[in-house]
């Protein structure tokens, strides 16, 4: 008994910061779990029971280093977010299933074949191609640029807890994974590119919706992008950074998802232009959620600087990089900022905020649950700002490095009038909110011209896609293939002699080749 | 040499029969043909030269055919004769549903 | 694809068919009988060992008995199948039959037949023949029954329940003798030694005859059934 | 001297068809008792098994067991024998195992004629019991006859025009593979003189090589047709599909495993492996084998019937598994072996809720499932966890098997079969998961339904249980937990492949005891 035990727990890694991540991972499942107490009303036993579940099984995905254990948890949590995502829709629990089941074939297949090559724990793999293809097996399953396709429209449909859990967690867990195989000497440089495009590209989809769930969606691609971006840098700052931009973003994507949650029940609507006199009505849950835009846009004094700060500076140092991170710092205050404009400034009326806060003809109704899990994010977002090396041994050497909160603040005072000036002189980017979810542009045009004969434009949905493109192509020329086969008795019949002829003469066939 | 020439005709022929004939009966006959060449083909072959494997009293000559091919084959021609019975039967079934013993206007018996 | 066309393609594959299996068999040595192996020793202790002249009988009932169980336990179940495919209403179906001359002619006959399909059940160990070629002379008269009386006749002569009881007897009797082989001699299926007599004489062979006896009843009224389940349609269209 | 030793052997054969004849006396109108016979009969056949394997336990677990029982006169050379080692006591109990819950469901299930149909029943038992034990090839030629013959009026059972025409196609096909296999038994007896398969296997050497090959060839086809590869696999889908449930199962789940179980006794134990190989002919038979998976998956995604499809699915599977064993490692017997258990499970239990449901849904028509998902809510999810099981999801049973199976092709460098596998379980998600969506349809429009607007009770689940929904859980229950515990397998399935891998114990014992 005792010898199971020591192999069991040998297959986990107690070092490093993933004990750390497990605890983090802990503490957001509570904080979904105390959002859902309301949000739920129905069924509640099961939704718990699924949590549990997923739970453990992502604990699991974060410490283990033995790949079946690996495999098997991340296929549990896939499991069990799926069935969760029954509570919005059926059709939400497929599409995500099949994705995600495509993901982990690849990513299966690539485990294979690192365990083939000699690779039989889960560790630092030096081999360039071997890093490319398990890279390529988690990019469907964390959402990597290209791959990302699915994440918007189902992390916008699901129900608000467990968007939360999808996007601040389960997503996480591949960069996780990417956490123990990239060496931390080198990075890996198509993961740094692909991280930089993801940023750009998402944080310019973000900056263009007006749902705000989808915006939230792709903000988080946008974050990812970090993520990848600072493990692909590689050293040691930059993987301390990558650690505490998963922690930050996890905590601060909770919050929001939370709150779009209550935002969503509170006005009907997901649009932001809708959320009118929003402080007024809900001013705890708005200070919940500006406080985590201002922790994704990077401001100082809160989480998300920290961890900006760390992965700009393990840049080799030119200008360029510089002016890059500049650049990639203005896009995430833009988006962030138009959604706090519309929140907060727009249409506020600013004399009897204090009135009605003290009076509290607000119509605020107060869950105790709701407001406890917004509250845990707030403080983690600013004690981590102000703590980094919190949990102790994994990062304390980032107490060493002293947070230039000046060169912060300069460069978040140059933004902030940037975007003051943008939003004032344009009236905070009224964007047309989108009436179909998440078109993407590049695979609306793959698709369009794959199937120009059809002569239909194929509107872009996951189900759409895996009717169409997957389903009819495969289905038609399986049919095809039957409909040669199934021809007739007959030929049915003489497939035996043929059969016959080719074993017998099998030898020589095979000599000829 | 003969022996396996002949086997192999017969064979031949009852698989043309099998493959070729629309009729399902005629295709139970290419079977039972199929079997019927394996059979004479495991007589004739273990035919050397022998008596009929059947002990006349107070005799020795020991000459005898080897009688273990034969009593196989017995065991053969009975499984033989109740799966074409069985065959039978499903044909006559079948020709109660359909009306034909045509396997071409048996609808479905090609997909 | 045209008929003719897949008419010449079945063609040329036989032919190949043909051509490859030619080629096979063509290595293949004549069959001189064989150096070792199991044929001479049947051939020399078996009279010895089972008081059998039948050689084949021998083989069939005493060395690989078990085969010839699982052989009635085939027709068995073919039987079983091909009721259960054609159960319809048992009803006693007729037809008129053959003329007058044809049923006395067979009146007169059909106890000879009996008689024959008897002799040949009972010495299979002595002449060629056996259970089941008895049996099916036995099966025939059921047959001849059917046709030239109509089927009513044969069916109130020897019901298909009737039929069915004396194939399971015929089963059960070759458990039996199976199981008394354990008991007395130590084996299953093995010969009753202590029925031994004299190589020769009817009630010689140890067990064989009873089991030849078992068989033929078993594949007799087997192959009745047979033919009763299939002949039901035809008399149901007369009528 | 009663020779009592090992009569356990015979009385597995013998029971069964003891039984068939007492069930061919007793009228159909007395259900009770020929239920009573039945379970009788069954029960005391698993106990038989499951006995000589607990008072053998030492032995199996050195794999040195071995048991024998002679037919009539031990001392003359030819005799028929049975014999057990440990690779058919494997296959034994798991085959009982298996029969013994489908004949629990189909007391339930199969109400009239139910004295014929359970005296064919245990015919079929009583041949698959005999075809795994014996250890003569003659015999092995009766059994194999025996079952093609007893399953075939079990096909034709439900009486109508698609089932008379699946039993005629499925005669006709396992006829013409009888016929081969009498040729090859009666070749073998002209060259070497006896028929117990250890002799054989000893002397199979000394045949001159055109004759080996000529042999083996025979036996190939008459093996390939009965388990349904690719050019000659047409009677499988639509026996497999057109018989009652419990029939599918016992087809699909049982006996194409007793088919592979003869072809390892063939090609591993009768004709070593090393002989196969010289021919070239095993290169032949595992790409034959791949293709026959790939083509199997591709018929299942285009067919409208969901018995075909699972039919279809079974022709990959059973691909799948004869090429793994034909790498002839040790890998991949463990992969093969334990995905033909994973198989057996899955298919079982996947034929027999769809039996289950046909209740509910009159038709296997996909169109005629629209909304079983929301009437048999329990049972559905059963059959959702085997699908899923089957696909390879990871806490079941189906990813463990394909695990080891992958790894199997990937430890002998056969990419072609790893993407095989790969490809089959992804086409496998899609067929899925259409019959599943369907499931959930509801009457009135495409739209499908939150788990919202339903109720989940467990007041509701036990209030509707009975014998076939038990053996229905239980399959399931099974699939999950030896999906965690597949570990208690390893031991059996180890010394079956010590068998295996030494034909020579085998050609010892039978000869020397």
């Amino acid at each position: 008994m005792t010898v199971l035990w020591q192999q069991f727990s040998a297959s986990f890694i107690w070092q490093s910061y993933f004990p750390l991540l497990a605890g983090v991972g802990i503490i957001l499942t509570l904080m979904t779990s105390l959002a859902a107490w309301k949000y739920f009303a129905r069924n509640r036993v099961f939704y718990y029971l699924l949590t549990l579940l997923y739970l453990l099984s992502s604990t699991i995905v974060i410490l283990t280093n033995n790949w079946f254990l690996f495999l098997f948890g991340w296929e549990l949590v896939t499991l069990t977010t799926a069935l969760m995502l029954a509570w919005s829709s059926w059709r939400l629990v497929r599409q995500y299933f099949i994705i995600q089941f495509f993901g982990s074939s690849i990513l299966l297949l690539a485990a294979l074949t690192a365990i083939s090559f000699g690779y039989n724990k889960i560790g630092i793999i030096n081999s360039n191609w071997l890093q490319l293809l398990l890279i390529l097996g988690v990019a469907m399953k964390s959402g990597l640029f290209l791959f990302h396709f699915w994440l918007p429209p189902i992390h916008a449909e699901a129900p608000a807890p467990v968007s939360a859990i999808l996007s601040g967690w389960v997503v996480k867990l591949g960069y996780i994974f990417l956490l123990k195989i990239i060496p931390i000497t080198t990075g890996n440089k198509f993961l740094y590119l692909l991280g930089l495009l993801m940023i750009i590209y998402a944080g310019w989809q973000a900056f263009r919706s007006a749902d705000l769930k989808i915006m939230l969606a792709y903000s988080t691609i946008s974050q990812l992008g970090l993520i990848a971006l600072a493990i692909g840098t590689g050293g040691r700052y930059a993987f301390a950074g990558a650690v505490l931009q998963i922690i930050g973003h996890g905590f601060a994507k909770t919050t929001l998802f939370i709150s779009s949650g209550i935002w969503q029940q509170e006005y009907g609507s997901r649009i932001i232009y809708d959320f009118k006199n929003a402080v007024f009505r809900r001013p705890l849950t708005s200070a919940a959620t500006l406080l985590s835009f201002l922790s994704l846009s990077g401001l100082v004094f809160t989480a998300g600087y920290n961890s900006k700060y760390l992965i700009k500076s393990a840049q080799i140092g030119d200008n360029f990089a510089g002016l890059l991170f500049f650049g990639l710092g203005l896009l995430s205050f833009l988006y962030s900022f138009r959604i706090i404009y519309w929140f907060f400034i727009k249409n506020q009326n600013y004399h009897n905020f204090k009135k009605n806060l003290l009076f509290k003809n607000n119509n605020y109704s107060y869950y105790f649950s709701d407001l406890a899990a917004l509250l845990v994010g707030s403080l983690v977002l600013i004690i981590a700002a102000f703590w980094p090396e919190m949990p102790g041994d994994s990062l304390a050497f980032l107490a060493a490095k002293d947070f230039h909160l000046l060169i912060g603040l300069r460069d978040n005072l140059i933004y902030l009038v940037i975007v003051g000036y943008l939003l004032i002189s344009q009236t905070g980017f009224i964007v047309q909110p989108r009436t179909q979810l998440s078109l993407e542009n590049y695979l609306q045009s793959f698709l369009n011209f794959s199937y120009s004969i059809s002569r239909k434009s194929i509107i872009f949905d996951t189900e759409r896609i895996f009717e169409s493109f997957f389903y009819r192509a495969i289905y038609n020329s399986a049919h095809k293939l039957y409909k040669f086969v199934y021809q007739d008795f007959t030929m049915q019949l003489l497939w035996i002699p043929i059969f016959l002829t080719i074993i017998l003469f099998w030898q020589q066939l095979y000599a000829l080749f | 040499m003969f022996n396996n020439l002949i086997f192999i005709i017969l064979f031949m022929l009852g698989l043309y029969t099998l493959i070729m004939k629309k009729n399902l009966i005629k295709m139970v006959i290419g079977l039972n043909l199929m079997e019927a060449a394996v059979f004479l083909w495991v007589i004739a072959f273990s035919d050397t030269g022998g008596r009929i494997s059947i002990h006349k009293l107070a005799e020795t000559n020991f000459n005898f055919n080897d009688p273990v091919p034969q009593a196989l084959t017995l065991t053969g021609i009975v499984i033989g004769a109740s799966t074409a019975a069985l065959l039978l039967t499903l044909i006559i079934e079948l020709n109660k549903f359909t009306g034909t013993i045509d396997r071409d206007q048996i609808e479905g018996l090609n997909d | 694809m045209t008929g003719l066309l897949k008419k010449i393609l079945i063609i040329v594959v036989l032919l190949f068919t043909t051509l490859a299996l030619y080629l096979n068999f063509i290595l293949m040595p004549e069959y001189q009988g064989l150096k070792t192996g199991v044929s001479n020793y049947i051939i020399q202790s078996a009279l010895r060992d089972t008081g059998s002249l039948n050689l084949i009988t021998a083989v069939l009932y005493d060395y690989r008995a078990f085969d010839s169980l699982g052989e009635s336990t085939v027709i068995f179940g073919a039987v079983s199948g091909i009721v259960l495919i054609l159960s319809r209403k048992m009803l006693p179906v007729s037809s008129k039959g053959l003329s007058f001359i044809v049923k006395r002619t067979l009146g007169i006959i059909t106890p000879f037949i009996g008689l024959f399909g008897l002799y040949v059940i009972s010495h299979g160990h002595l002449s060629p023949g056996g259970g089941f070629q008895g049996g099916v002379i036995l099966a025939a008269i059921s047959i001849i029954f059917s046709i030239v009386y109509g089927s009513a006749f044969d069916y109130r002569r020897y019901s298909p329940q009737k039929k069915t009881i004396l194939e399971t007897g015929g089963a059960l009797t070759f458990l039996t003798i199976g199981l008394a082989g354990l008991f007395f001699e130590g084996a299953f299926l093995h010969n009753l030694n202590f029925l031994t007599a004299e190589p020769g004489t009817l009630l010689s062979a140890g067990s064989i005859p009873y089991i030849n006896i078992g068989v033929g009843f078993k594949v007799g009224a087997g192959l009745a059934i047979i033919f009763y389940s299939m002949i039901q349609k035809t008399f149901e269209e007369d009528y | 001297m009663m020779n009592w030793m090992n009569i356990e052997l015979i009385l597995l054969i013998l029971m069964p068809i003891l039984t068939a004849v007492m069930l061919c006396f007793s009228s159909e109108s007395n259900h009770k008792i020929n239920i009573t016979i039945t379970l009788t009969s069954i029960s005391l056949e698993l106990y038989f098994i499951t006995a000589l394997l607990v008072s053998n336990f030492a032995a199996v677990k050195n794999a040195s067991f071995f048991l024998q029982y002679t037919i009539g006169r031990a001392e003359s050379p030819f005799v028929i024998n049975f014999a057990l080692d440990n690779l058919s006591l494997f296959f034994s109990l798991i085959v009982t195992a298996a029969v013994f819950l489908i004949v629990i469901f189909s007391v339930k299930y199969v109400e009239d004629r139910a004295n014929q149909f359970f005296a064919l029943f245990f015919l079929v038992l009583a041949a698959i019991q005999g075809s795994i034990l014996t250890a003569d090839l003659f015999t092995l030629y009766l059994f194999i006859e025996a079952i093609t013959i007893f399953t075939t009026p079990l096909i034709a059972f439900k009486k109508n025009e698609t089932t008379t025409r699946a039993a005629l196609q499925y005669l006709f096909y396992g006829l013409i593979g009888g016929v081969f296999f009498f040729i090859s038994i009666i070749l073998i007896y002209f060259e070497l003189g006896t028929l117990r398969m250890a002799e054989v296997a000893a002397a199979f050497v000394n045949i001159e090589p055109g004759m080996q090959l000529t042999i083996i060839i025979f036996f190939l086809l008459a093996l390939l047709i009965k388990l349904g590869i690719f050019p000659i696999h047409f009677w499988l889908p639509r026996a497999h599909s057109a018989c009652p449930a419990p029939i599918s199962a016992l087809l699909s789940g049982v006996l194409l495993k007793v088919y592979l179980y003869i072809f390892m006794r063939i090609f591993w134990t009768v004709i070593s492996f090393t002989i196969l190989s010289r021919f070239q002919l095993h290169h032949f038979i595992l790409e034959l084998a791949l293709f026959s998976s790939l083509v199997g998956h591709l018929f299942a995604l285009q067919s409208d019937n969901l018995k075909k499809m699972l039919a279809y699915s079974s022709i990959g599977h059973i691909g799948m598994i004869l090429a793994v064993l034909l790498l002839n490692t040790k890998a991949a017997f463990y992969g093969a072996i334990l995905h033909i258990i994973a198989h057996l499970l899955m298919k079982s239990a996947l034929f027999l809720s769809t039996g289950y449901l046909l209740q509910t849904t009159l038709s296997y028509q996909i169109s005629d499932l629209k909304g079983v998902g929301h009437k048999n809510r329990s049972v559905f999810v059963a059959f959702i966890i085997v699908c899923l099981a089957t696909i390879g999801m990871p806490p079941l049973f189906g990813f463990v098997s394909k695990w080891y199976v992958l790894l199997a092709f990937l430890e002998s460098q056969h990419y072609f079969g790893a993407f095989v596998v790969g490809a089959g379980s992804l086409i496998a998600l899609i067929y899925y998961l259409r019959y599943i969506s369907q499931a959930y349809l509801t009457f009135k429009g495409s739209e499908t339904v939150s788990i919202w607007q339903e109720n989940l009770s467990f007041k509701e689940f036990f209030s509707s249980f009975n014998a076939m929904k038990a053996v229905i859980y239980l399959f399931t229950f099974l699939i999950i937990f030896f999906g965690f515990s597949f570990k208690f397998f390893s031991m059996p399935i180890d010394t079956a492949i010590f068998e295996l891998l030494n034909p020579q114990k085998y050609i010892d014992l039978v000869l020397g005891g």
